[in-house]
Parts: structure tokens; sequence; C-alpha cells
């Protein structure tokens, strides 16, 4: 017998700059949905969403999480994006004493002493390279690559990409020769290669998103660059790296939590229905996020029983959670466990690369030279 | 009371006025004639700051203004009128003048004083029934009338009037010369004039000065500006000179 | 050939023309004065059709005129130049004077036409790249009065042509109005110069308070008592 | 510094500079003839890239082609835009304000239709051509960087002609300068102005499609190119067709250099430092010197 | 009859004033906050931008430069809430500085050339904030939570903005009314015309300047402590200089009720379409609104009407 549905609320960019983005946590939240209603839903009452578009601008953010939580007293609250938006609505959530799934802000926004959100799983920009240069590490050390170009968006994301990068040059005792940071937008990356080129970088870090990211590897080709290996940041991690750039987007090494191929329960239905519905050959990360933060909102109110903000809080931090990204546990901060898969772009798909158990493809490296 | 001596002013390379020397003693009605083009409303810019010139100093009531910016000289007591008449569009006539009121002369007017002090100033320009219109509304000679009114609310110790008497049929022009005069009898004021109307300029003017390509070339009584041969040839011609 | 009959113009409530009719023959230089404010520029503007007229006709060599667009009448060969001169402002004395030329029915010849411009007004050849803007006054004039020229008008309609200038040109500008109409071409005259303005016409009509006081031949005018007390200042 | 980076950087940077210069070199004209703000211009720019993007994606036809198919397509879109939208406005009091505020709404509507469209997924055009470079010695002249600066050359000349060489480019400064007298004299005010409107919206197709060979593009993309819109504008001068294709020279050897000799960091910063500065000492554009 | 509006007004004041105390849900004291925050924005932009005409494209630089500020007093000295409420004063006053420093050259360009310098300079700012690690760099600054209970911290807020709105309109309303209005009027008119009526323009424009760059900079320490969080693509966001500019001129620029008027509708108007079902569309009919308003009313909508009360 279905009750009254249960409401989840808060809001999006659905358009503007973060639009894309946004658009695929949606669909993914919907599928999460579609599927629990299908199955007699929350607690035993269906679920439904109450989305509203921020228009990319936190402060909305902010009025529309109070919105939701108090005028629309929605019964949940969902994760929103970007991280910026994500940093101020945490503290909402914490005045409201409302549990809040989402990716976060990186770990400083975690950091802030808030107890009632989440990152299930994060998107942990410290954490996102971990698996490449654990990979990297395997590789025989007269192999790997000597001297390193770092560029890096002058933003949250991309200064929390430097972290790893930090630790781990140091410790497989690559030069980082080129370690630059760039304001978006970035018009045009020739300089930027130029100088990676003459400095003889044999690995490549373009720590930025999509559009920069994009610029970069196209000079890359254009100018002849050809290092050992291309690292992008979370550009090349959205479904346009693949079906825009085609050949040149291959071999590009990133890091990811989520991925369809993972040997968790769910990523195979998540991954047919997104090739059904959007031609997709695997889920798109922020579709998995965004399904993801509602299945992990979905077992704390199970766990709890109840709608009580606290009572999940309290059922999240001692019991584990199965989820798409796998079994998570929460420590104080609201974290996992680091998580982070390598992957590396081959033949137009994101394949898992390390750790080697759930390998799909073997890496390709030293990048093969472009072809023209 | 206002001087300039060697007022040189250039264009690119045209040189609208070529060390020009001048004077306007106070309470004087002094005239500026000159064929078009030959620097008359250049000298104007050049007194009220617009323009600053390549060379030569300008003074008034002793002091130098030469460097001085155009708003300090309006304070000092230079009011204008512009050839090509300029309102101050988007306010109405009252507004106009009481702009010039509360930033002019006698400062420290209130608002309430500054438009009595306007309404005041456009009744003794005519401009009584039309306080409330905008310029854009208004017929040229009416909008000549407001460039007057306006510079009068600065009240000036010295106006300079560019062409007011232009479009004017003769009898209107009757009736402007006498504004003149009562403008220098109630105000005190002096005034620097530039005219065209031959008629306006000769019977108020005490002392005519002469431009031709940016030189002095004359300056005298009205009778005697008349009668220079060189003022005919330019600026008068013979048809003027045969009447 | 123009026939204007009893054409009103209102600007918003109020009338600026009322019921006022006029007529310019073939080679004919007619006047049209008035004091500040009577309708003059109104009557050229609702002939050239920029204002548009309520009641009565405007024809045209027996063709009606009236509720056609400014180019539409300016390509039948009236041509008006307008009060203030109105050139524009940031091109150069030659592209205004090309400007004058715009219809195509015109252009042809207009080399032709440009250099007879520059002969008549040697001081517009002189400052042919400077930009109209920053012209003197009478320079105006002459620049106005030379884009009409190049749109070789079969019908001039000339608004205050002196206004603002020196003696010596307001009467060279007479005497060039009064050889062109010499040479064939309708004038129609509106000035405040009264005196030289009625020594140069044919005919002339007063216009007082928008509607017609008077009219007549120039001649006869000028010698009305009423003319001089008005406008005459005699 | 080394010379080839400094050279390398400047070729790029020049070229970007032309393809922003196209992009603006329609919005220059109808602010500076028709005193529009037209902000939806760079909209109008992006959905040329869009059509080109689908045209390439479907049937695979070139870029370049559809730049040329595209102009044609535009600025009938465009006559229809000012018959309906622009007109009405062109009667405010401020037209400048007014046109801003009509033609920021009609930058939403576009935005957001070709949301409706093409999704909010960046897209990139990637003809055969797309990361090739021609090589001479050292340098690298990257393929769609040639296109675009072409294009640019092409389109620029082609408005320069119109205005300065035809009869109807003359009337429509003419027209915008003083009216009255310019229908005194056989214009038709209203066909002159949806001729320079439609002409300028064309113009912007060839450029957001020359833009779109360089940078990957999504629907709001158009509000970051009008950023570019305005400083070219300004620094070339309101109106100022030869001033518009140096400023694109200026701000792209600016770029060029900052990315050569600075952290790149500091480049944007840079940019936008200069402009001001540049701005401050030269408040009218390249050439006028105050009006 | 000239009391009449001033006691409307009180009203009105009063009334808004009590409104938190009829402990309506947080969000609507939230929203309040917001409007009460565009018509700071709209209102003060007005004083230069509708006043003397000179269109600042650069606002949200004053606005981020505020936030910035107050975020970082509160960091450095750890201050508690109600200091840090106060701190957006001085926030203000180094906005204003900034202005000053500023609006020096720039002011003396004219016209769309001022528009765009002064949208150059937000874009400088912005981005010096961005580079530079010890103003909060591109990580941005976190601020303490206020430690009360929510409603009661939002109610704080909503009566702080709307002192400082009151603030705002007043200062607005002497300045229409004084002479400093009258010399930007002029100055909006006819800049050269202006300054042969003895208005010495370059000083009022500085004085108008800092004037609306003082009151954007307290607002925007009080909204960086609204967010708790902020970050220089938050407050220096080019949308806020544009909104800021359209929502005066939409209601009517230069005059003192016309930005109020654009920044209600406008911002109420936006937040209902965000409930809409399809996004897109949400923003296509936003977008309708800017188009019908135009055409219909050119002028803004106040002048709209005025025009119509005086019967032409
Ligand atoms: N801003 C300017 N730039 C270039 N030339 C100018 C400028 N202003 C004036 N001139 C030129 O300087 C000369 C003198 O102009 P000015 O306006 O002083 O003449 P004027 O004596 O007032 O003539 P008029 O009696 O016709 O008004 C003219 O040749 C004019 O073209
Ligand atoms: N655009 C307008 N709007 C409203 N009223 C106008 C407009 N133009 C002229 N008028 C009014 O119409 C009447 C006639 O004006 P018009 O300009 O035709 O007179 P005029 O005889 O040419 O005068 P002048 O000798 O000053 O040139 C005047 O009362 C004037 O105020
Ligand atoms: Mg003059
Ligand atoms: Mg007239």
């Amino acid at each position: 017998g279905a009750g009254k549905p249960i409401v989840i609320g808060g809001s999006l960019p659905l358009t503007g700059e973060f639009a894309e983005t946004g658009l695929w946590i949606e669909r993914g939240m919907r599928y999460w949905a579609e599927e629990v209603n299908a199955k007699g839903g929350l607690l035993g009452r269906p679920v439904e969403f109450k989305i509203y578009d921020d228009q990319s601008n936190v402060g909305k953010a902010v009025t529309f999480a109070e919105k939701a939580i108090t005028v629309d007293k929605v019964d949940l609250l969902f994760g929103g994006y970007p991280g910026t938006a994500a940093r101020a609505v945490m503290a909402v959530a914490e005045k409201h004493r409302r549990v809040y799934v989402s990716m976060g802000g990186h770990m400083k926004s975690f950091q802030q002493g808030y107890t009632y959100s989440f990152g299930a799983p994060p998107l942990m920009g410290e954490w996102w390279y971990e698996g490449f240069f654990q990979w990297l590490n395997t590789v025989p050390a007269d192999q790997r690559p000597k001297r390193a170009a770092v560029y890096t968006i002058n933003n949250p994301v991309g200064l929390s990409l430097q972290d790893s990068i930090n630790r781990w040059t140091k410790y497989l005792k690559i030069d980082v020769v080129i370690n630059e940071k760039y304001n978006s937008p970035l018009t045009d990356a020739t300089s930027l290669i130029v100088k990676a080129k003459q400095m003889n970088c044999d690995i490549l870090f373009s720590n930025g998103f999509f559009p920069d990211g994009v610029t970069t590897v196209k000079a890359a080709k254009a100018l002849d660059y050809n290092p050992k290996a291309i690292v992008q940041g979370i550009g090349s991690v959205v479904p346009a790296w693949v079906k825009e750039l085609g050949k040149d987007g291959d071999y590009v090494f990133s890091g990811t939590v989520l991925h369809g191929m993972l040997n968790y329960p769910g990523n195979d239905k998540l991954n047919a229905y997104v090739k059904k519905r959007y031609k997709l050959p695997a889920y798109p990360l922020y579709f998995g996020f965004g399904y993801v933060w509602m299945q992990t909102l979905q077992q704390g109110v199970n766990g709890a029983k109840s709608l009580d903000q606290t009572k999940i809080r309290d059922w999240l931090k001692t019991h584990q959670v199965d989820t798409i990204a796998g079994p998570m546990t929460f420590d104080k901060y609201g974290l996992p466990a680091p998580i982070n898969f390598a992957t590396q772009i081959i033949d137009g798909k994101a394949e898992l690369i390390f750790p080697k158990n759930i390998r799909t493809k073997e890496p390709v490296y030293p990048k093969p030279a472009w072809k023209k | 009371m206002l001087t300039g001596k060697k007022i040189t002013k250039r264009f690119g390379g045209l040189t609208a006025l070529s060390e020009v020397d001048f004077e306007v003693r106070r309470g004087e009605i002094v005239g500026l004639i000159g064929p078009n083009g030959s620097g008359k409303t250049t000298l104007f810019n050049v007194i009220s700051g617009i323009h600053r010139p390549e060379g030569g100093d300008l003074f008034f009531a002793g002091r130098r203004i030469t460097d001085f910016p155009p708003y300090k000289r309006a304070q000092l007591g230079i009011g204008r009128t512009f050839q090509i008449v300029r309102p101050l569009a988007g306010l109405n006539l009252v507004e106009n003048v009481a702009t010039g009121v509360l930033y002019g002369r006698k400062q420290g007017a209130g608002a309430r004083e500054a438009r009595e002090k306007a309404l005041e100033i456009l009744a003794f320009t005519g401009l009584t029934e039309k306080a409330r219109r905008f310029p854009d509304e208004l017929v040229l000679e009416d909008r000549k009338r407001l460039e007057i009114a306006r510079a009068l609310a600065l009240n000036p110790e010295v106006l300079l009037l560019d062409e007011v008497f232009a479009g004017l049929n003769p009898t209107e022009i009757g009736s402007a010369i006498e504004l003149t005069f009562r403008i220098r009898d109630a105000y005190g004021t002096t005034i620097f004039m530039i005219e065209h109307v031959m008629k306006a300029i000769m019977s108020t003017c005490s002392r005519i000065m002469v431009l031709n390509f940016g030189i002095k070339i004359t300056e005298g009584t009205p009778e005697e500006v008349a009668n220079h041969p060189e003022v005919i040839s330019a600026y008068l011609g013979a048809a003027y000179a045969a009447c | 050939m123009l026939r204007v009959d009893n054409i009103t113009v209102c600007y918003g409530r109020m009338e600026a023309l009322r019921n006022v009719s006029l007529e310019v023959a073939p080679g004919e230089m007619a006047a049209l004065i008035g004091g500040n404010g009577a309708g003059k520029t109104t009557l050229l503007n609702a002939i050239s059709g920029l204002v548009p007229a309520t009641g009565g006709a405007i024809s045209w060599e027996g063709k009606a005129l009236k509720g056609f667009a400014p180019d539409r009448i300016c390509r039948e060969g009236i041509v008006q130049v307008p009060e203030g001169r109105k050139l524009f402002p940031a091109m150069t004395v030659e592209e205004n004077l090309v400007m004058g030329a715009y219809l195509p029915t015109v252009r042809k010849g207009s080399r032709e036409a440009l250099a007879h411009v520059y002969e008549i007004f040697p001081r517009l050849a002189d400052r042919r790249r400077q930009l109209a803007g920053s012209l003197s006054g009478g320079e105006q004039q002459m620049a106005a009065l030379g884009r009409a020229l190049m749109a070789r008008p079969r019908l001039l309609m000339l608004d205050e042509p002196s206004l603002g200038l020196s003696p010596k040109a307001a009467a060279e500008i007479f005497a060039i109005v009064r050889q062109l109409n010499q040479e064939g071409m309708s004038v129609l005259l509106v000035s405040q110069e009264v005196l030289e303005t009625l020594a140069i016409t044919v005919r002339g009509y007063v216009l007082e308070n928008g509607a017609v006081a008077m009219e007549g031949p120039s001649a006869a005018l000028r010698e009305d008592p009423q003319v001089k007390a008005s406008y005459l200042g005699l | 510094m080394d010379a080839v980076l400094v050279i390398q950087s400047l070729i790029s940077g020049i070229m970007i500079g032309m393809v922003y210069a196209l992009l603006s070199v329609g919005f220059s004209l109808t602010w500076g003839v028709m005193h529009v703000i037209h902000i939806s211009h760079a909209a109008f720019g992006l959905l040329g890239a869009y059509l080109a993007y689908s045209l390439l994606t479907i049937y695979g036809i070139d870029p370049v082609v559809s730049a040329a198919a595209s102009a044609p397509l535009l600025f009938i879109l465009a006559c229809g835009v000012y018959r309906l939208l622009i007109k009405p406005v062109t009667k405010a009091k401020e037209v400048i304000v007014a046109s801003m505020i009509l033609t920021f709404g009609l930058a939403i509507i576009l935005e957001n239709i070709m949301a409706l469209i093409w999704k909010a997924d960046p897209r990139i055009m990637t003809p055969a051509y797309a990361s090739g470079a021609l090589i001479l010695g050292p340098f690298y002249f990257q393929h769609p960087h040639l296109v675009g600066f072409a294009l640019s050359i092409a389109g620029i000349a082609a408005v320069y002609f119109f205005l300065k060489k035809t009869y109807t480019g003359m009337a429509v400064r003419a027209a915008w300068q003083q009216p009255e007298a310019a229908q005194l004299y056989g214009v038709n005010l209203y066909r002159i102005s949806m001729i320079t409107f439609a002409l300028a919206v064309s113009t912007a197709g060839a450029g957001g499609i020359s833009l779109a060979l360089l940078n990957s593009f999504e629907p709001h993309s158009h509000n970051l190119w009008l950023i570019y819109l305005f400083l070219v504008v300004i620094v070339g001068g309101v109106g100022d067709i030869v001033g518009t294709a140096l400023a694109g020279l200026i701000i792209g050897t600016i770029t060029g250099l900052s990315m050569a000799f600075l952290p790149f960091q500091w480049v944007n910063l840079v940019t936008f430092g200069f402009l001001m500065v540049f701005l401050i000492f030269r408040p009218h554009g390249l050439f006028k010197q105050g009006a | 009859m000239k009391k009449a509006p001033l006691i409307a007004a009180a009203i009105v004041v009063v009334m808004l004033a009590a409104f938190p105390f009829l402990s309506p849900e947080v969000y609507y004291l939230s929203f309040m906050f917001s409007v009460f925050m565009y018509v700071i924005l709209a209102s003060s932009w007005n004083l230069i931008g509708g006043y003397a005409g000179y269109l600042s494209f650069g606002h949200a630089a004053f606005f981020g430069i505020g936030a910035f500020a107050t975020a970082k007093m509160a960091a450095l000295f750890e201050l508690p809430p109600v200091l840090t409420i106060l701190a957006a004063i001085p926030a203000g006053a180094i906005a204003a500085l900034v202005a000053i420093v500023i609006g020096y050259p720039c002011l003396k360009i004219r016209g769309p050339y001022f528009a765009v310098v002064t949208l150059c300079f937000a874009f400088v700012v912005d981005l010096a904030v961005k580079n530079i690690e010890w103003l909060g760099g591109a990580e941005g600054i976190w601020m303490r939570i206020m430690d009360v209970q929510e409603k009661l911290s939002r109610s704080i807020m909503y009566e702080v903005m709307l002192i400082l709105m009151v603030a705002t309109l007043a200062v607005a309303w002497w300045v229409g009314r004084s002479r400093l209005g009258a010399g930007l009027r002029a100055v909006r008119a006819d800049e050269e015309v202006a300054e042969t009526m003895a208005i010495p323009t370059a000083n009022i424009k500085i004085q108008a300047f800092v004037l609306s760059a003082f009151f954007p900079g307290v607002a925007g320490g009080l909204f960086a402590y609204y967010l708790t969080y902020i970050h220089p693509d938050v407050v220096f966001s080019i949308n806020i200089s544009i909104l800021i500019v359209l929502m005066a001129m939409f209601g009517g620029g230069g005059t003192w009720l016309g930005p109020i008027i654009g920044a209600v509708i406008l911002t109420m108007v936006n937040e209902g379409l965000s409930t809409f079902a399809r996004a897109e569309i949400a923003r296509i009919i936003y977008g309708t609104l800017f188009i019908v308003v135009t055409i219909f009313m050119p002028d803004g909508i106040l002048h709209f009407f005025l025009k119509r009360n005086r019967g032409r």
C-alpha cells in the first residue's frame, strides 16, 4: 500500500554554466527513484523529487536548500553540484540538521566539522590520482616518466588535485619541471604545450575541466607533443570526451570513484539503462553519482527505519552501505576510506586499469605517437 | 576684466587661432565678428576651458586662469551659451536653470531657493509659460533663450553669447537686442558676443573685434570696423558696403 | 507643379499647421516667411514626408504625394536642405556630398555633380576630408547646400540657409540660390532675412500661427505695412 | 626567454585574436551605426556553430562551407528578429539601454533553445583537419587557427567593403548619424537598419564557427564570448571596422606575449589589466582622439 | 502632500521589520534577504549608472570586495558573529576606497568605454583574489557559523540587510533631491555643458561612484556571512554585475523608485520560475519577459507609468 510520497528536495544547476553535469545527476537520481518506486518505495512509500533549478548560482542553491527544508518541508535532501555550491549548502544542512549526501567540495569541505554531511562517495580531488600513481609505481622504474609538466586549473578542484601529485612525484622521483596554474577560460594551450615540449617533459598533467582539457589535448596533437603519458583531471570523465574528441581523446589517464565495469551489484543495470536510453557504452560518472548518493541515503533511511535525520545520520556513521561504488563505511568526517581506480581511455572507452583485479584492459603505455 | 594674451589654438594642421590678444572690460558689451570658420567659437571654447590652447595666457579678474578647468572658470563668473544649442535633455526648463543656480557663483542655495531663482530668470528671459516643458519641445528661439537663462543662472560676471540672434527675423532681433541691454543693466554683466547679424552687433556693442583665419585683423568702434577695408572684403562683402 | 491643399499637421494635440495651401510653379522661386514657431519648418517637413499631414492633399505634377515616405518623395526630385543643416557629423565632407546622390536615379553622373559643387564652394574642396561635424557653421551650411545639389533636385526647399552665416557668406548663398533658380530649378525658400528673401523671390507666403496670413507677389509683400511692422522691423 | 616559444605563442595568439575580431565585427557594426548593443550577438554566433556542428556530424559538411551557408540563413533569421523585436525599441529614448535589455532576454531565449535542441553537453567541432598543423621550420600553424584567421580576414574585409565602398553601407552610416537627413536624400531607414543588423548577425555565424574550431562549446558559451566581444570592440573603437581587426591583433599579441613571458596564472589578469590601462589612456579606441 | 510618501515608506519599513516576528519559515527570510540585497545593489548602482549615466558593468567587484574583506577580517581576527556583521561596514569602506582609486582614472572615460573599463576592473579584482592566496585564493574562505538557532540567525541577517537597504534608499533619496543629484543629472545630459555650468564634474562623479560602491561592499559582507562560504566565482560573478544593471534599467534608471521596482520584480520572477518543471522553458519565459517589457516599455517600467501620468 502506497502511503504519502516521500519528498526529496534541493536544487541542481539545470541551466547555465554547470547545466550539463547537473542534468546528468538529475537523470541518475530519477533512475534511482524509478527503481525504488517499482520495488514498492522507501519505507513502503513512493519517492518523489522536488528539484529547483539554481541556475548554477551558489546563492540560489543555498536559498533553495532552505526552501526545500523549511517551506516544502521535504523529507530528505539530495546532493547538489558543483563543489562551491556543495560547500555552501553543507553549512545549511548542518544548521537544519539534515543529512546531506553529496560529492562535497573536496577535503577542506569535509574538515569544517559538519556532522550531517556525507561524501558517499565524494568527488575528492585529493584522491583522484591515487590509482594512477599506484599503477605507475608498478611500472619498472626505468620505464617511468622522468620529467613532469603539471598544468592545473586555479579553482578548488585543481588545487585539491595537486596534493597527490606532490606526494607521488616525490616518491617516484619524477622531476616536476613545470608546475603552473591557469585561470579559466583557457582559450589557447599552444604555449603550455610548447613549454612542456621544450622542457622534454615526458608526462603531462592536465588538471582541468572539459573545455581546457580538450584545448590542451588538441594542442598537444597539433604540435606533435608525445609524452609517455597524458593525465587528465576530471574533463575526461565527461561522456563528451570520448564522444566528441574521438581518437584524439585516447590513452588519457585519469581516475574515478565510480565505473560501470566495477564488479559491484547494480552497475550492470545502470549500464543497460544508459545504453538503452542514452546510447552510451557505460553510464557517465555524474549519472552514477546521482544514483549512488540516493542509494546511500536510501540505505540510511532503511537502516534507521525512519526519516528522522539524526537517526539516519547515526546509522550511516555506524554501518556499512553497499553501493555501486562498493561497500563504504564513514568516518567522523562523513568520508569513506579513500577510493580511487585508475582509468585510461582506450579505443573510445574509459577502461579500468588499476587495481589489477578489476582491470578491464591492459594499459597502453607509453602512449603511442599521434596519428595524423 | 577678461584678458587673453597671444592665444593660439590648433586642430591638427589647422591653426584656428593664432596669437590672438583680446580684452573685455567690466560693464562693456564687446562684439566678435569674422567670417565663418574664422575661429570665433573656438575662442569662446578656449575662454570657457573646453579647449586647451597650445599657446598664450588667459586672465580673469586679475587671476591667471589658463590652467583652470571649465567648472572653475564658470564658478569664477564666466558664463556662456553654445552656438549649436545644448540644453540638458531630459530635464525641464526649470531644472535646466536651477542646476546652474545650485552650482553658480552664489552657492549655498537650497533646492527650493534654486527653483525660485530659476523661475525668476526664466521670467526674465520670457520663458515663464514654458517653464515645465522640455527643451526638445521648444522652437529654436526659445532654446536660445534657454541657453541665455542657463548661463545667467550662474550669476556670471561676464557672459559669452555665441550667435544668440541667429534665425530671428528683424523684428525679433529688436526684442533680443533689448534683452541684451536688460541683462547688462539688471545683472551688471559684462557681455562678449559673437554675432553675424550686423544690426544687432552695431546697435549693442561699444567695441568690436574682428577675426579672420584665426588672426585678429582689427578692433574698434562699430563704425571704424564697418568701414575697415579688410573687414568689408573678408566679412561684410561688397553688397553690404554698398548699402 | 507643387500644390499643397488645405493640409493640417498636429504634434500630439497641438495643431502646428491649419488648412495651409501653397503652390510653387515650375521654375519659380517662392518665399515662405513667418515668425518663430509659425510652422515654416513643419510645412517643409510635411511636404518631404517627415511629418504626417492630416486632411487636404499634396500633389506634385498632378501626382498625389501625401502619405509617401521621405525617400519616395526624394525620388520625385523634391529635396530639402533641412533647418540646422543636419549633416552627417562623423562622415567626411565628401561623403556627405556623395550621400546627396544616394538615389540610384541620380547616382550616375554624381562625379560631375561633385566637381560642380566643389566649383561653387571651393571651401568645401579644401575641407573634403574633414569630418562634417567639426566644420564651422558657415562651412556646414555650404556642405548642406552642396549635398542637396548632388541630388539634382527639381524642387529645392531651403530652410533658413543663411542662418549663422557671415553677411558676405549669406549674400553668396542667396546669389547661388538665385542662380540655381535662373538655371531652371524651382525653389521654395524659407528665411528670416525677410528683406533679401522678398527681393530675390517672385511670390511669397506669410505664415502666422500655423496658417497662411498673406500671400502674393514678393514686391507687394515687401510694401505691405503689416509685413513691414512684423517682419522687417521697420 | 626562448624565441621559439615567444614566436609560437604570438602566432597562435594573433590568429585567435583575429577570430575574436571576426566575431566582434558585426557587434561593432550594430553598436556603432545603429546604437544597438546586441547582447545576443554571440548567441547567434553560437547558433552558427551548432548548425555547423550538426551539418558536420550528420552530413560531413565542412565548417568552412557551413560558415558560408549559415550566413544567408542567419541573415534571414536576423531580418525577422529585427522586424519583430529590434525595430520597436529603436524608438526608445535610450536605444542603447533598451536594446541591451531586450537582446539580453533574446540571448537567454536562444541559449535555452539551443540547450533544448543540442542538450547541455559540450561539443567539439572536429573536421578532418581539426588538430593538424602546417609546419614551417620550428613553427606550427595549427589548421583551425589558419582557417579561423582566413575566415576572419575575409569576413572583416567584406564588412569593411560594404560600409565604405557601397552606397548602402554609406547610407547605413549616414542614417544612424542623422536619420532625418538621410531620409530626405532617399534612404529607407527601415530597410537600411534591417540590412545592417542582418549583415552583422550573419558575420557572427562565421565567427562562432571559427571559435568553435578552437574551443569546445556549450549552450552557455556565448556569455564568455560576449566578454571578448566587448573588449575587442572597445579597444578597436565602436563602429570602427579596421579598428576591430587591429584590436584582435593587439589582444592576441598581449595574450601571446603574456603566455610566453608570464606564469600562466597571471595571463588573464595581465590581459584584462592591460586592457583596463589601455582604455584609461585611449578611451576612444585605437584611432579616435575623443569626441 | 510632501509627507504622504514619507509616511507610506515608514509604514512599509515597519511592516518589513516586523515580518520576522511573525515567525515565517526560514526560506522567506532568506528570500527577502536576497530581495533587499538586490534592491541595495540596484539602487546604489543607480547613483552612478542612473543619475550620472555612467554604466558600470563591474559593480560585482565592490560586492565581492566587501564579501572577501569581511570574510578575511573575520578569519584574521577570529571575530564573533556580531563583530563579523559589523565588519561589513569597514569592508564597505574598503570597497569605497577602491572606488576612489579606480574611479579617478576610469571616470574620465565616457559612455560604453566606461562600461567596459569597469567590466575589466571586475575581472582584474576577481583574478587577483584568485591568484593571491592571502586573500583566500581560488580555494575560497569559510566563515564560522552563527551559533544560534537557524531562524534567529536568519532573522538577524534579514534585519541587518533591511537596515542597510533603508540606509541605501535614504541616501539615494537624498542624492536624488540634492545639489549632487542635480549635478549628476547634468553630467548625464551633457558633461561638457555641465562643466561650463560650474559643476565640478570629476569631483561629483567620484562622490557618486564612492557612494555607489560603499553599499554594495557592505551588502557583500553580509552576503558572505549569509553563505558562510564564499568563493570568487560566487561573489565576483559577471552575472551579478549584469543583473544589477538590468534591474535598475528595467525598473527605470535615474529615478529613485525604478531600481527598487526592477530589483523586486526580477528577483521574484526569477525565483518563481525556478520552480517551473522544465528549467530551459522557465529560462525562455524569463528571457521573453525582458523582451516584452522592453518592447512595451522601452524606457523602463517606471518611466512608462510616469509618461502615462503626464498624459501624453
Ligand atoms: N574640434 C575641431 N576639430 C577640428 N577642427 C575644428 C574643430 N573645431 C573647429 N574646427 C575648425 O576650426 C575653424 C574655426 O572654427 P570655429 O567654430 O571657431 O569658427 P567660427 O568662427 O565660430 O565660425 P562660424 O561663424 O561659422 O560659427 C574651422 O575651420 C573649423 O572647421
Ligand atoms: N517635434 C515637435 N514636437 C512638438 N511640437 C513641435 C515639434 N516641432 C515643432 N513643434 C511646434 O510646432 C510649431 C511650429 O514649429 P516650426 O518649427 O514649424 O516653426 P518655424 O516657423 O519653422 O519656426 P523657426 O523660425 O523657429 O524655425 C511650434 O510651436 C513648435 O513648438
Ligand atoms: Mg561659431
Ligand atoms: Mg524652422
